[in-house]
C-alpha cells in the first residue's frame, strides 16, 4: 500500500492532510520532481512545489513564511554540492540553512519539519523517496502550531 | 623469496628453441590469465599456465622446467581455444617439455615403468600417447 | 579609573584644540549613579565631562555612521567589544576609517546596575567605585566592599576580548584577558539540552514579550542597514500585529541577519527593556559556526570573509541523506 | 487590478484522467484578477495557442497563466505565443499539473485540489509579475587566445581561417609550447617538429593572427562579447621590427651559464638567445638575470656586432589594453617537481633524466645531435629502464591522484625509439597498468612489446642508487612476484603532468574555477566540455586536464568552433530574470559582490538626497550582462535591496502564500 493510500484510510480517523512546501532549483530538483512525474512515481499530493533558479535563491524568509502560513513541513532541494548549474550557489545554501536549521530547531522546531537535500535530474526516485520521508515524518507529527500564525486558516 | 637479477640471455638457446618448437611468440601474452581461470587441471599445478608464460617471458626457463605444471598439462588445448592473443600455450607445454626429454638422460617414463602404471579402463590411444608424451 | 578619566579627558581637549578631529565621542554622567550616556562634544570646554567610570558600557561605535554623514572627523574611545563593534563596521562600508580617531580603553568589566538593584544595595547610593576586582559601594552610611564579578554583566563574565583590538592610541595598559571559570557556551547548552517543546515554550515565553521597540536592532553594531527589511512595507515580509508569529519571525529573521557577524557585545540583551535574552540567539549561532567552520571571532579580523559569504568543498553537508545517484 | 486568464490543459487524459478540470476552472475563476478561464484538450496545440492568442486580444489580458505540463516542456512555447498576442512573454506564468501533479497522484479528488492550489500559487506569482526585456549586448569580433602552445596555435588558425582576428599571447618568447620540445609523436612515430613549426610559421604569418609573446595577461575585465584584457609585454631588449634572426648577438655573447629551458636544461644557452632554431618569432631575447650588461654594466657586446641595431637594453614592460569578444584559455601543462621522490635520484644522478628530458637527448635537435647517449659519461647505454606513473595515481602529497594520460603512450614510443636505432640496448618498463585508449594506441604500445622485445614488468621500482657507474634498479614484476635487480645505465621517469603553477591566479583574472588540480573546470564534463561557467571563456588543451597531441588539438578546434560560433552572433540576448538594486535601501555593505559566482556585482558611488543635502553614497550595482540569475545575492542582502527580477522575493512569498491557503 503506497503512502498515499495509507494516509488516504488513516484520514478517516483523523482529519489531518499535512501540508509540505518544497523549494526545487529549476536545474536539477525541479528536474528530478519532473522525472518523478514522468516515471509515474507516486508521492503524496500534499507536496506543493516553489520552483526557483537555484537553491541559494531561497531566503530564510521564504521558509517562515511558509510554517507562519501553516505549512507542516518545508523542504529545500538543490543539486548536489558541486553540480550547481551556478557554480556554487549551493554551497551557500548548504552554509546558510545549516545554520538556519540549527537555529529553528534551537527556538524549538522539530528537527524533521524542515530539510534540505540535494536531488538531481536524474533523481526522480529520490525526489519521490524524500517527500515521501517527509511526509510521513510530518504525519507523525501532527500539526505544525510553531511559528504559525494563528489568524492563519488552512 | 631471494631477489633475482634477470639474465635474459642466460637460457637464450633453450627458450629459442622453445619459440622454435612452439612457433609461438610468448611477448604476445598480456598476462590476462584467461588461460588459467579456464584451465581444468589448475588444481594439480604449482605455476599456474599464465605465470608459465610470465616465466617464459622473463627468461626464467628454470623454474617451468622444474615445474609440476608441466606435466599436469593435459593438452586438452582449452586454453589455445580461448586466448584472446592467439598464443597456443599449449604447444608452449609440449615444446617445454620436449627440451627436457630430449636432453640427455630426461625421459620422464621409461618404458619399464609404464606395464605398472595400466588401468585396465584406460583408452589404449591415451597409453600410447601419455608415452610418447613423457619419454624420447 | 580615575587617572584614566583624566587621561580621557586631556586627550578629547588636545584633540579638538589642535584640531585633530571636530568632534569627541565619550561619555557623561548623568543623574543617577549608573546613568553613563553618551556625549558629543565639539567644544574644547565641553571636554571637562567626560568621564571613564564601570558603567560606560553603552558602545559609541555605531554612533559614528550618523556622526560621519557630515564631513568631519570624529575622535571616539572604544572599548574592546565596541572596538570589534566599530570593525564590523567598517567591513559593512558604514565608517570610513580616514575620519575616525579611535582612542582605546581596556576594559577592566562594566556593572550590572540591575544586578545591584537586585542585591538590594542600590538604595542611597552614592557611588560605585571599582578597582582590579573589588567594587565598592558608597552610601552615606559608609562603604560596602564586594567581588566585581558578582556584579559584572554577564556579557562581560565571558568576554574573550577586553581589550581593543583597533585603535590610534590605547590611553591604558592593556587588561588581562579573563579566563572565564564558566563554560563560554554554558548558556546555549542548557537551552540545547531541553526537548524541542521545552525549547518552544521558552522562546514563545521570551518573544511574546517584545514590544518592538527596535531597541535591540538599533544598538547592534552588525545591524547597520539604512533602511530595515522590517521597515519595509514593500519586501512585505513585517506583519504589524501584535501575535506570536510575527515576534518568532522577527527575533529568528534578526539574529539570522547577524549570524557571522555578531561580534557578541550582548548589547541587545542589555537594552532589550523586557528583558529577552537575545544572545542567546546569537552566541547558539557563534557556536554553530565555531563547530562548523572554525573559530570567527567578527570584529577581530575585517579582512577575514564572513562565514555566509563564502565557502569551502569540504564543509559538512548535514543534508545528504542517500547516496548520490539516488535508490 | 490585473486582467489574468487561466488556461487549463487537459493533455488528453493525461491530465484530465486525474484532475478535475471543470473544479480547477470553477475555482480559478474565484480568485481575484482572473477575468477569463478556458480549457482546451492540448494548449500546446496550435489551435490551443490560439485560443490564448485571441483571449489576450479579445479580453485584453494583461496576465497569462498556463496550467498545463512542466514549464521546461513549454513554457518557452506559449512565452513565444503570447508574444505574437502582443503580450511581453514574461507576463506567462505555468502552473505544472501533469509531472507535478495529475502524474504523481492517483486520488482525483487530491489531485484536483493541489491542481486548485498550484493554479493559485501561479496567478500568484503572475498577478506580480512585471514586464521584462531582454537586454542586447554587442560582441567584439576579436578573439584571445592565452597560451601559444599546439592547442593555441591550433585555435588561432581555425578562428582566424573563419575570418575573425585573433591575438596569441605566449609567455615565453616563441610560440610552439611542449609539442616544440618533442622528437617524434604516437602512434604514428612521425616528427613532431615536421609537423608542427609550419603551423607556427601559419600563425605568425596569418593575415588575422597577431601574436604577444614574451607576454602575459595582467588583467581582465568585462564580460563575454566585450572582454577587456591588459596584455603585459615584458621587456625583450631586442627591437623586433628592427632584428633580422642572423643570431651573430647570440654567438658572439660571452655569457654562456644559463641552462637552455627548451632542452630541459641539458644544454647551456646565452644571455641573449633565441629559444631554438625554428623559433616563432626569430628574435633572440635578453635573460637580465644572466647578461653581464644588466648584471654588471659593463659588456654590451651584442650592441656593438648587431648590424641592425635591434638592441635595447633600456626597453620596459610595456601594457597594451584590447577589446575581446571570446577568450580562448590554452596555457598547457608541466611535469611535477621530482625533488621529492628521493628513491629516484633524479637530483643527484645525471644519468636519471625525466621523459621530457629524453625527448630532448634523443632529437636530432637535440643536444646530442640525437645520439642516445648517458649525459654522466657520454657513453652508450646498453640498459635503460623507464619507470611509469612517477607521482600518478599518487594519493600522497607530492603525487598527483589522477592518471597523467600520456606517459604510457611516450614511454612506449621511448622504448621503441631506442629499439629502432639500437636494436642492442636493453630496455625495461616498469607500469602499475598500461592504459592505450585511443585510435592505433594499443596496437602502438604492444608493436614496442611484440615486434621490438621491449619488456614490460608489471611492478613498481622502489629504489635506485647509484653503484659502480651503473644504477642498480630494484623493482619487482608483480606478476610473477619476482624481485629484480637491473643493473641499468640510464633511468627515464614518466613524471606525472600538472598544471600550471600560475593557473589558479589565471583562473582567478578571468573567473573561471579551478579543480582539486588546479586545471581549469569545464561547464559539464560530458555535454560542455569546452565552454567554462563564465560565458565567452573556453578551454582547450591540457589546462583543462591530461591530454596528448590528437585530443588537445581535437579540442582546440572544439574550442575555436564555440568562439567562432559567438563571435558571428553580433549581438547577444541576455537573460532578463537578472539581480537589481534599490538604491535606496542598500547600505553598501557589499556582502552580495564577495558571493556572486560571476563577479557581477561591483560598487558604485552614487548622489542621494537626504534632509534636503546631497550626499555621497556607495551602493552595489549589478552588471546585467555578467549576472546570471541565481539569486544567491538576493539572500546575503539582509535589507531586501537586491531582488531577482522574474522571481522576487515578492512573488516568491506571494506563492507561498497561495500554497498555504
Amino acid at each position: 500500500m503506497s503512502l498515499e493510500n495509507k494516509q488516504i484510510s488513516s484520514e478517516n480517523t483523523s482529519n489531518f492532510k499535512p501540508l509540505i512546501v518544497a523549494f526545487c532549483c529549476n536545474w536539477c530538483s525541479y528536474a528530478g520532481a519532473d522525472l518523478a512525474g514522468t516515471s509515474r512515481l507516486n508521492y503524496p499530493a500534499n507536496v506543493k512545489i516553489i520552483k526557483v533558479p537555484c537553491s541559494c535563491r531561497v531566503n530564510p524568509n521564504f521558509v517562515l513564511r511558509a510554517f507562519q502560513r501553516g505549512a507542516d513541513g518545508v523542504v529545500i532541494a538543490g543539486c548536489h554540492p558541486g553540480d550547481c548549474h551556478y557554480t556554487s550557489g549551493n554551497y551557500y545554501t548548504r552554509r546558510r540553512f545549516t545554520l538556519m536549521k540549527n537555529l529553528l530547531e534551537y527556538v524549538g522546531l522539530e528537527p524533521e519539519r524542515f530539510k534540505v537535500d540535494w536531488i538531481s535530474a536524474g533523481e526522480g526516485n529520490k525526489f519521490a523517496a524524500v517527500m515521501n520521508e517527509a511526509l510521513e515524518q510530518v504525519h507523525k507529527l501532527g500539526p505544525n502550531r510553531k511559528l504559525r500564525d494563528a489568524r492563519w486558516k488552512r | 623469496m631471494g631477489r633475482m637479477k634477470i639474465i635474459p640471455d642466460a637460457k637464450k638457446k633453450e627458450l629459442q628453441q622453445i619459440l622454435e618448437i612452439s612457433g609461438e611468440n610468448v611477448k604476445d601474452c598480456m598476462q590476462c590469465g584467461k588461460c588459467t581461470a579456464g584451465c581444468p587441471a589448475s588444481s594439480s599445478m604449482d605455476i599456474l599456465p599464465h605465470q608459465v608464460i610470465r616465466l617464459l617471458q622473463l627468461g626464467q626457463l628454470d623454474k617451468v622446467a622444474n615445474s609440476q605444471t608441466i606435466w599436469s598439462c593435459a593438452s586438452c588445448f582449452t586454453c589455445t581455444t580461448r586466448c584472446p592473443r592467439n598464443i597456443d600455450l599449449a604447444k608452449l607445454m609440449e615444446a617445454v617439455r620436449l627440451t627436457i626429454i630430449r636432453s640427455k638422460g630426461s625421459s620422464r617414463l621409461k618404458a619399464d615403468d609404464v606395464p605398472g602404471k595400466i588401468d585396465p579402463k584406460m583408452p589404449q590411444q591415451a597409453i600410447v600417447s601419455g608415452f610418447r608424451k613423457y619419454n624420447k | 579609573m580615575e587617572k584614566i578619566a583624566n587621561k580621557v579627558r586631556e586627550t578629547a581637549r588636545l584633540a579638538l584644540a589642535n584640531g585633530e578631529v571636530n568632534k569627541i565621542l565619550g561619555w557623561k554622567k548623568g543623574d543617577f549613579w549608573y546613568d553613563s550616556y553618551p556625549a558629543f562634544i565639539t567644544e574644547e570646554e565641553g571636554t571637562a565631562s567626560l568621564i571613564w567610570d564601570s558603567f560606560c558600557v553603552a558602545n559609541l561605535s555605531k554612533y559614528l555612521i550618523e556622526q560621519l554623514k557630515e564631513d568631519i572627523k570624529v575622535g571616539v574611545f572604544l572599548k574592546g567589544c565596541d572596538a570589534r563593534a566599530f570593525n564590523q563596521l567598517l567591513k559593512d562600508n558604514r565608517v570610513d576609517r580616514d575620519k575616525v580617531v579611535i582612542y582605546g580603553l581596556p576594559c577592566p568589566g562594566m556593572i550590572d546596575p540591575e544586578k545591584v538593584k537586585k542585591a538590594g544595595l542600590a538604595k542611597g547610593l552614592l557611588d560605585v567605585q571599582k578597582s582590579e576586582d573589588e567594587v565598592v559601594f558608597i552610601t552615606k552610611e559608609g562603604e560596602q566592599k564586594f567581588s566585581a564579578r558578582e556584579f559584572a554583566y554577564d556579557k562581560c563574565l565571558t568576554c574573550q576580548y577586553p581589550n581593543p583590538v583597533v585603535y590610534d592610541e590605547l590611553l591604558a595598559e592593556e587588561v588581562e584577558r579573563n579566563n572565564t571559570t564558566e563554560y563560554f557556551y554554558q548558556d546555549v547548552e542548557e537551552i540545547e539540552k531541553m526537548s524541542p517543546d521545552e525549547r518552544f515554550a521558552y522562546w514563545v515565553e521570551q518573544f511574546s514579550k517584545c514590544i518592538r521597540c527596535n531597541a535591540c536592532r538599533n544598538v547592534c553594531p552588525a545591524c547597520s542597514c539604512e533602511k530595515c527589511i522590517f521597515d519595509n512595507s514593500k519586501a512585505n515580509v513585517a506583519g504589524k500585529a501584535k501575535v506570536d508569529s510575527e515576534e518568532q519571525f522577527f527575533h529568528i529573521v534578526r539574529a539570522y541577519h547577524v549570524a557571522g557577524r555578531c561580534v557578541d557585545c550582548g548589547e541587545c540583551s542589555r537594552v532589550c527593556p523586557v528583558g529577552i535574552p537575545l544572545a542567546k540567539l546569537n552566541r547558539k549561532i557563534i557556536k554553530d559556526i565555531t563547530e562548523f567552520y572554525g573559530e570567527h571571532n567578527a570584529g577581530v579580523n575585517p579582512s577575514l570573509d564572513a562565514p555566509l559569504e563564502t565557502f569551502k568543498l569540504e564543509d559538512i553537508d548535514p543534508f545528504e541523506t542517500r547516496a548520490k545517484g539516488g535508490k | 487590478m490585473q486582467r489574468i486568464g487561466v488556461f487549463v490543459c487537459w493533455c488528453g487524459t493525461n491530465i484530465a484522467g486525474t484532475v478535475d478540470i471543470d473544479q480547477v476552472k470553477q475555482a480559478a475563476e474565484k480568485i481575484p484578477g482572473v477575468v477569463n478561464v478556458q480549457d482546451y484538450q492540448y494548449m500546446c496545440s496550435e489551435v490551443g495557442q490560439n485560443l490564448i492568442k485571441n483571449a489576450i486580444k479579445e479580453q485584453k489580458l494583461d496576465r497569462v497563466v498556463i496550467a498545463s505540463c512542466s514549464p521546461r516542456m513549454h513554457e518557452a512555447t506559449f512565452r513565444k505565443a503570447a508574444k505574437s498576442a502582443g503580450l511581453n512573454p514574461y507576463l506567462v506564468e505555468i502552473a505544472n499539473i501533469r509531472e507535478q501533479c495529475s502524474w504523481v497522484h492517483k486520488n482525483k479528488e487530491e489531485a484536483t485540489e493541489k491542481a486548485i492550489a498550484l493554479v493559485r500559487a501561479a496567478v500568484a506569482k503572475a498577478t506580480l509579475n512585471t514586464e521584462l526585456v531582454p537586454g542586447e549586448i554587442g560582441v567584439e569580433p576579436r578573439a584571445l587566445e592565452i597560451g601559444g602552445g599546439i592547442a593555441g596555435i591550433q585555435t588561432a588558425l581555425d578562428i582566424a581561417e573563419a575570418g575573425y582576428k585573433v591575438d596569441i599571447i605566449e609567455k615565453t618568447p616563441s610560440i610552439g609550447g611542449k609539442m616544440a620540445q618533442i622528437d617524434k609523436t604516437f602512434p604514428t612515430l612521425d616528427c613532431s617538429a615536421c609537423i608542427l613549426t609550419p603551423k607556427m610559421v601559419d600563425a605568425s604569418t596569418h593575415p588575422n593572427i597577431n601574436l604577444y609573446t614574451y607576454s602575459e595577461v595582467e588583467a581582465v575585465q568585462g564580460y563575454v562579447g566585450n572582454f577587456e584584457v591588459t596584455i603585459r609585454q615584458k621587456a625583450r631588449s631586442v627591437n623586433a621590427d628592427k632584428c633580422t634572426g642572423c643570431g651573430i648577438c647570440t654567438d658572439k655573447c660571452p655569457s654562456k651559464k644559463a641552462e637552455s629551458e627548451f632542452d630541459e636544461g641539458l644544454r647551456k644557452r646565452g644571455a641573449i638567445y633565441i629559444p631554438f632554431p625554428q623559433a616563432v618569432p626569430n628574435v633572440p631575447v635578453i635573460d637580465r638575470e644572466e647578461c653581464l650588461k644588466f648584471k654588471t654594466g659593463k659588456c654590451g657586446l651584442c650592441e656593438r656586432v648587431c648590424p641592425s641595431g635591434a638592441i635595447e637594453f633600456n626597453q620596459e614592460d610595456t601594457l597594451v589594453t584590447q577589446k575581446y569578444g571570446a577568450i580562448v584559455v590554452a596555457t598547457g601543462y608541466d611535469l611535477i617537481n621530482l625533488d621529492k621522490f628521493g628513491e629516484y635520484p633524479y637530483t643527484e644522478h645525471p644519468d636519471v633524466i625525466t621523459s621530457l628530458e629524453f625527448e630532448r637527448l634523443t632529437s636530432a635537435a637535440g643536444p646530442t645531435a640525437g645520439k642516445f647517449l648517458r649525459p654522466s659519461n657520454g657513453n652508450k647505454p646498453k640498459k635503460v629502464v623507464f619507470v611509469q606513473c612517477v607521482g600518478s595515481r599518487d594519493k600522497s602529497s607530492r603525487g598527483k591522484t589522477y592518471c597523467s594520460k600520456i606517459c604510457c603512450m611516450y614511454t612506449a614510443k621511448h622504448a621503441m625509439l631506442i629499439k629502432e636505432k639500437y636494436p642492442e640496448i636493453e630496455v625495461y618498463v616498469f607500469y602499475i597498468d598500461v592504459r592505450t585508449p585511443g585510435k592505433n594506441f594499443d596496437e602502438f604500445q604492444r608493436r614496442a612489446v611484440e615486434e621490438y622485445g621491449v619488456n614490460y614488468i608489471k611492478g613498481m621500482v622502489g629504489k635506485v642508487f647509484p653503484e659502480g657507474d651503473k644504477l642498480q634498479v630494484h623493482g619487482v614484476d608483480a606478476l610473477s612476484s619476482e624481485t629484480l635487480i637491473i643493473d641499468a645505465d640510464m633511468v627515464v621517469l614518466a613524471a606525472a603532468t600538472k598544471a600550471k603553477d600560475d593557473a589558479q591566479e589565471l583562473g582567478r583574472k578571468l573567473s573561471i574555477s579551478t579543480d582539486a588540480n588546479n586545471f581549469f573546470t569545464e561547464a559539464h564534463p560530458k555535454l560542455r566540455p569546452v565552454e567554462t561557467h563564465s560565458a565567452g571563456i573556453y578551454l582547450a588543451g591540457a589546462c583543462q586536464g591530461p591530454k596528448d597531441i590528437p585530443e588537445t588539438v581535437a579540442q582546440s578546434s572544439a574550442a575555436a568552433a564555440k568562439a567562432i560560433g559567438l563571435l558571428n552572433k553580433g549581438k547577444l540576448v541576455n537573460n532578463p530574470c537578472v539581480s537589481q538594486v534599490d538604491e535606496q535601501i542598500c547600505s553598501g555593505c557589499l556582502a552580495c559582490t564577495k558571493m556572486c559566482p560571476y563577479e557581477a556585482i561591483s560598487s558604485q558611488v552614487i548622489e542621494v538626497k537626504e534632509q534636503g543635502k546631497i550626499v555621497k553614497k556607495t551602493v552595489a550595482h549589478v552588471n546585467e550582462a555578467l549576472c546570471q540569475g541565481c539569486g544567491g545575492c538576493t539572500v546575503t542582502c539582509r535589507a531586501g535591496a537586491l531582488d531577482l527580477k522574474g522571481f522576487m522575493n515578492r512573488q516568491i512569498l506571494a506563492e507561498v502564500d497561495a500554497i498555504c491557503l
